[in-house]
């Protein structure tokens, strides 16, 4: 057990110290936005680029910073951001989810094309796995693609695609083989979202931003050599963007900046004079989230030595993503009770603007509740936790109409 | 004995539900939503052929002279219905703080004026509710200044009454002389808040309750049990539509509502939100009729149904999967009800502050 | 509404108040106990008896007051016996689930022989469901009788049976028709305890009491007038049984007295000098389950007034079991937490003698998380509330080797 | 930067596991727990092979100079085994105030006795720890008055220590004159309580402290990290135990860990069990290495690992149903030390206010 930063991260440490001194007011607000990054998060975006503090152990010739992986100067790196409420970069689907995904599987050519653009935030990207009836069920997906003269030509819908309304680019999980068994007939394609045939609509949130969208495809045509891995491999690669995604969702950095935002809130707010820190109830809730957020990091300590170490930490990995967003929204839950009804005027100032700070908490306990759904809803992941951590049996197989045929 | 709603209060819950189901089916909502102001002239006098208006005005004022237990079963059917009407302060507190607080002639000038719609009168506290916000007001003979914020009920006020710390209120008119108004659209865009400022404006003194500040919280409990009400009539939509909306989805080649998983969240949903139907009518009852329990169950209805709807509220969401956390089936729209009613006239926590205080159990330090 | 008791009631409970004031000393403890009854509590017994506060509705012929049925006047006695911490009669298997069901599907002379032994305290009952391997599954009880010579010969093993240890009779379920599909094979039979054949077993439960058996039936015989309603119809007579048990086990006066007890053992329990009252984390526990306590209390307050008026209260009768008992634990897990130290002392005085009050909280608290197991689990429960309830469709049916023949 | 155990910890742990299953089957903790005197010689003399005795007394004294991170170690796998051992008290918390509040003659006495197991030291505080219990305590020179009722970890004890309120520590002989104690079996049989009365009683002083008090609290912090390990280590088997039980029964026709409901209940275990780990190694981490964090990370993990092991007790028993709940699998036995070690030296609500009051965050009234 050592807590302590050996020279080569206290230099590191130092160095982001004195970037952020120097360089720390030209971040964007931290929080709350899921829109399309404005030019000052851009701008931003390349400045830690060059710094090599976002796209660090992304090789160079692919625009990274090419240095070895270390999963320690990654938490010396997200720690100080955090602890200095710093925008710490882009941290979209692209960049969290595909690059990862191809650098792990894509050919030379597709990493050469993407990895670069999308770290720099000049392609957004959004992932084309849902469709309306199969929310849950990404292996059930029915929109089809067929080879024809070296393109694939997609048909079919994609529903609660976030981001789609201004994303660039789309993976696209979609049925390829339809004759063969439901986890085999996939492929994962790279599609450009201005290709001819492609409506998007976007659909109004609850946060009352678009973070969603209905994509249609009528005859749309990829050309062939856009697939990652292979005809039939869809599943694979999904699976391997979804691990990406399970990691980026529950992260001890966010609620440990909550918590601290939290005890300023309660130390500034007043009721009838008496900052609410000084009351029961809240200073009650503080307490115990404070209990969990201390758990919660020592967790994320333990997981960051195990990956360090080349551990595999199965369970305590899968339960990162339930237990992180059931926590956030404990947090969340106690901001707005803490805002009170001077938290309740809900303005959101569009996609390119700054929301206050109110509404941005409100914007975060509605999309915490988002997060409880998307990227494998919590009833998923306690599936996950169950069978794949604990090894419980799996729900045992209904034969019904609807899975008749489908293997 | 008998504790359940008469035959009269369940026509009149029965008549009420039929015409806002009527009058606001959900594109009617959204279009009402948007300008976020709180108020529809046509379904707010719609309102008035149900005799809302006077429903707890005495009958010699013009009212229907009924308690706040049948305000409470109206505010259940309008929270169900996420009804953009400024119900809460207009048809229960201001009559009630008449009742309270004023004179009999103060009564003979107003009460008929709200049973008949004519008056919408917000009312807002300074200091009293344990709301956040800025609130400081001061009376200077009938001269009131100040600032008040966050007023409920008051997108179409045609008056403010504002109750001070020591129990006294003070009722201005809208387009009085130096008041102005802010009006916020809030989350719940079914209801805004108001900041109102008040500059020397003229204003009818309400003085006459005996114990002034007992008289003001008589106001403020009502108020609480009937944003309660509210609140469950909110998570009761969401409930039902989400029980409905797990008999019809299907993923993994069954209706998603025969999964333990989603079938066990539903069951915990039904299982702490029904009793805070008794709880409601327990507490509007006792407004009415158990002086002794007003204070302590509105209290505690206030703030256990709003930690109960909040629950309900998160799990009806998930429950509906992607299709809850947009906008395409606006259930949104009572999940932010329960979010707004949570925090005006004081939260949970301010709630059980009180609740405690009541009983002489206050902290050591 | 209108919660004034009218004179009849006022009546009622003025005489229940003087009938307290003379009377109640002779009461027994309230709570923690389920033992046999002791001669106190016999002779108790037999007080409320004569002044029909148990037994109130049965029929004189069977040894009640015969009494028409009258929720209020139940709910009046119920009320007053709690606020005054007096003892309210027996509460056992054979009072609260045996009597009402011969009393709703019994023969005339099986009223006779049992319903006033059994209100009196003299026939004390167990009931036979549970088998090894089939807990929750009552259906599927394999324990076999078979008639022959006038005789029901029963062979088998039960388990989970409460009080079979000092029980005079049992209420059996047992399968009488073995060709039959599972439901519909069942009988339900009443068998003395002290027949030949019966070995009971007790088993020693977590409170350190032996609140449940195994018994064993090895040729056991039972005459063939002992079945309740017939053949093959074991299994409606269960569920008679088991919807007086679900009532039985939801019951708001004991969160009621319960939080009393609380407010008064808060107000009096000092750590360094301070009153756990007013300790912030404790009084706002109270304050919570107070809120909780209100809610259930006017639900209650419900369902009496809807039993009163012959209405069939659905959903709102099947929470009853699942929400009461885990408010119950968490009442008691409070008052555990009270005591603190001072609690954990703990010597149970024994099957005949009473206990002290921590021991009897720490019983009280370790029997709720039974009560969460026995008489259908709090699972069994929500599948009840969602699929009678809310009328979601049932868990579908899995074709496994288990299944297969049993229908 | 490495936060995990060590080889050395790791393999320690192996063998005091190994060692505990060899030495503890469910037949032994038992016969073990009937008496309900918290000692047998054979189990404590066993664990001296394994240098659990002198963990951490420093080295000059005849110990192994660990530290407290060991020691939670040695609790979560004692707590796994549901050990009767003293461990807390005498191994830990004795030797850490001779360490802490004593000269370094008084070191130089009793530390080795420590270290070969000779003394058996139960540490009992009149005050600080927000225990509840009568405890009244005097010191008149070197004479002991007063009683301290429920210390722990006192069953075969050969020695008593108590902290006044003022830090001061009074160490008597078990046989000294004036001395008379009273055993209560708990709850957890496998942990009795013990009041112990002083009447004049010869003692000698640690008060070498320069904040005693200060002093006082470093050795109340690392028992409650020790408790927190404990509890883990008892809820693990629990877990483990429901796991192992829902993988092999069967109703219904169905392995019961088939079902959502009960695999649900598992998955909520083992999310809020785990984290507890890393918390507990944090804490006791921070009482060897980070001063600034000992204090508010030993009351936050005596509290937080509290909460959750009742809740994970309480769904392990309700996965094992009927079986849970007797004595049959004696599943019980863990169930019991997870709520004697949440009473002892201060429940989660006075943990947690000490949190606040370190942080500065006192309540206005």
């Amino acid at each position: 057990m050592d807590l302590s930063l050996s020279e080569e991260y206290q230099a590191l440490q130092a160095e982001i110290r004195a970037f952020i001194a120097t360089q720390g007011h030209k971040s964007p607000k931290v929080g709350g936005g899921r829109k399309r990054p404005d030019q000052k998060t851009l701008d931003w975006q390349k400045t830690l680029l060059e710094h090599g503090y976002v796209g660090r152990t992304i090789p160079v010739e692919y625009g990274g910073a090419g240095k070895t992986p270390d999963v320690m100067e990654a938490a010396v790196i997200a720690s100080e951001f955090t602890a200095a409420n710093i925008y710490a970069g882009l941290t979209n689907q692209g960049v969290s989810m595909l690059v990862p995904t191809l650098l792990e599987v894509g050919t030379e050519e597709q990493k050469r094309a993407y990895v670069g653009p999308t770290i720099r935030g000049d392609i957004i990207w959004c992932q084309g796995y849902s469709e309306p009836g199969n929310g849950s069920d990404l292996a059930n997906a029915q929109t089809k693609a067929e080879l024809k003269d070296g393109f694939w030509v997609v048909n079919g819908q994609k529903i609660w695609t976030s981001s789609a309304h201004y994303a660039d680019m789309m993976f696209l999980l979609c049925r390829t083989e339809p004759h063969r068994p439901k986890h085999e007939g996939l492929s994962y394609l790279l599609l450009s979202m201005n290709s001819p045939g492609i409506d998007r609509r976007p659909l109004k949130t609850m946060t009352g931003r678009s973070e969603f969208n209905e994509v249609f495809f009528t005859d749309v045509k990829v050309p062939e050599s856009q697939i990652v891995v292979g005809r039939g491999k869809g599943w694979y690669v999904a699976n391997v963007t979804l691990k990406h995604e399970r990691s980026m969702i529950g992260n001890a950095d966010k609620v440990t900046t909550r918590l601290e935002q939290l005890i300023k809130m309660l130390s500034a707010t007043e009721v009838d004079g008496v900052p609410l820190i000084r009351q029961a109830e809240f200073r009650d809730r503080l307490l115990r989230l404070q209990g969990e957020v201390i758990a919660w990091k020592a967790h994320n300590l333990r997981l960051l030595t195990e990956a360090a170490q080349g551990i595999d930490s199965g369970v305590k990995r899968m339960i990162v993503k339930y237990g992180g967003t059931m926590l956030g929204f404990r947090l969340s839950s106690l901001a707005v009770d803490a805002l009170g009804a001077v938290g309740l005027p809900f303005e959101s100032a569009g996609e390119d603007a700054e929301d206050d700070d109110a509404t941005t908490w409100n914007i975060d306990y509605m999309y915490d509740v988002g997060l409880m759904i998307g990227g494998g809803s919590n009833n998923i992941q306690k599936n996950i936790i169950g069978e794949r951590g604990l090894d419980l049996p799996r729900e045992p197989k209904v034969q019904t109409a609807a899975t008749i045929g489908r293997g | 004995m008998e504790f359940g709603l008469s035959l009269e209060q369940r026509q009149f819950d029965d008549s009420l539900r039929e015409f806002l189901k009527d009058r606001l089916p959900m594109e009617r909502l959204r279009a009402l939503a948007e300008p976020g102001g709180g108020y529809d002239a046509d379904l707010w006098n719609g309102l008035a052929e149900l005799g809302l208006h006077g429903l707890i005005v005495p009958e010699r004022f013009g009212g229907a002279g009924l308690g706040v237990l049948d305000a409470a079963v109206a505010a259940e059917g309008l929270g169900y219905a996420a009804a953009p009407v400024p119900f809460t302060g207009t048809t229960v507190m201001a009559p009630l703080a008449f009742m309270n607080s004023a004179t009999e002639a103060q009564q003979d000038e107003y009460l008929p004026m709200v049973a008949a719609g004519e008056a919408r009168i917000a009312v807002g506290f300074a200091g009293l509710a344990g709301q956040t916000g800025a609130a400081s007001v001061t009376l200077d003979g009938t001269r009131l200044s100040g600032t008040v914020n966050g007023v409920m009920d008051a997108g179409a006020a045609t008056h403010f009454l504002i109750y001070l710390r020591d129990g006294t209120a003070a009722l201005v008119e809208a387009d009085a002389p130096g008041l102005s108004t802010s009006l916020h659209r809030s989350l719940d865009r079914t209801r805004p808040l108001v900041d109102v400022a008040f500059n020397s404006s003229p204003a009818v003194v309400l003085a006459a309750a005996n114990d002034k500040v007992a008289a003001a919280r008589k106001v403020l409990d009502a108020g609480r049990v009937i944003l309660a009400a509210d609140m469950l009539g909110a998570a009761q939509t969401m409930l039902d539509r989400a029980v409905a909306f797990a008999k019809e989805r299907v993923q993994f080649g069954r209706v998603i509502g025969s999964f333990q998983g989603v079938k066990y969240m539903l069951a915990d949903c039904v299982t702490t939100l029904e009793p805070c139907r008794g709880m409601v009518w327990y507490a509007a009852h006792a407004q009415d009729a158990m002086p002794d329990e007003a204070r302590l169950t509105a209290c505690h209805a206030k703030a256990h149904v709003a930690d109960v709807a909040r629950e309900v509220a998160r799990m009806t969401t998930e429950t509906h999967g992607g299709m809850g956390f947009t906008d395409l089936l606006g259930l949104h729209y009572w999940f932010k009800r329960i979010g707004f009613n949570r925090q005006v006239l004081g939260g949970p926590e301010r709630c059980r502050e009180e609740a405690a205080e009541l009983q002489g159990w206050r902290l050591d330090r």
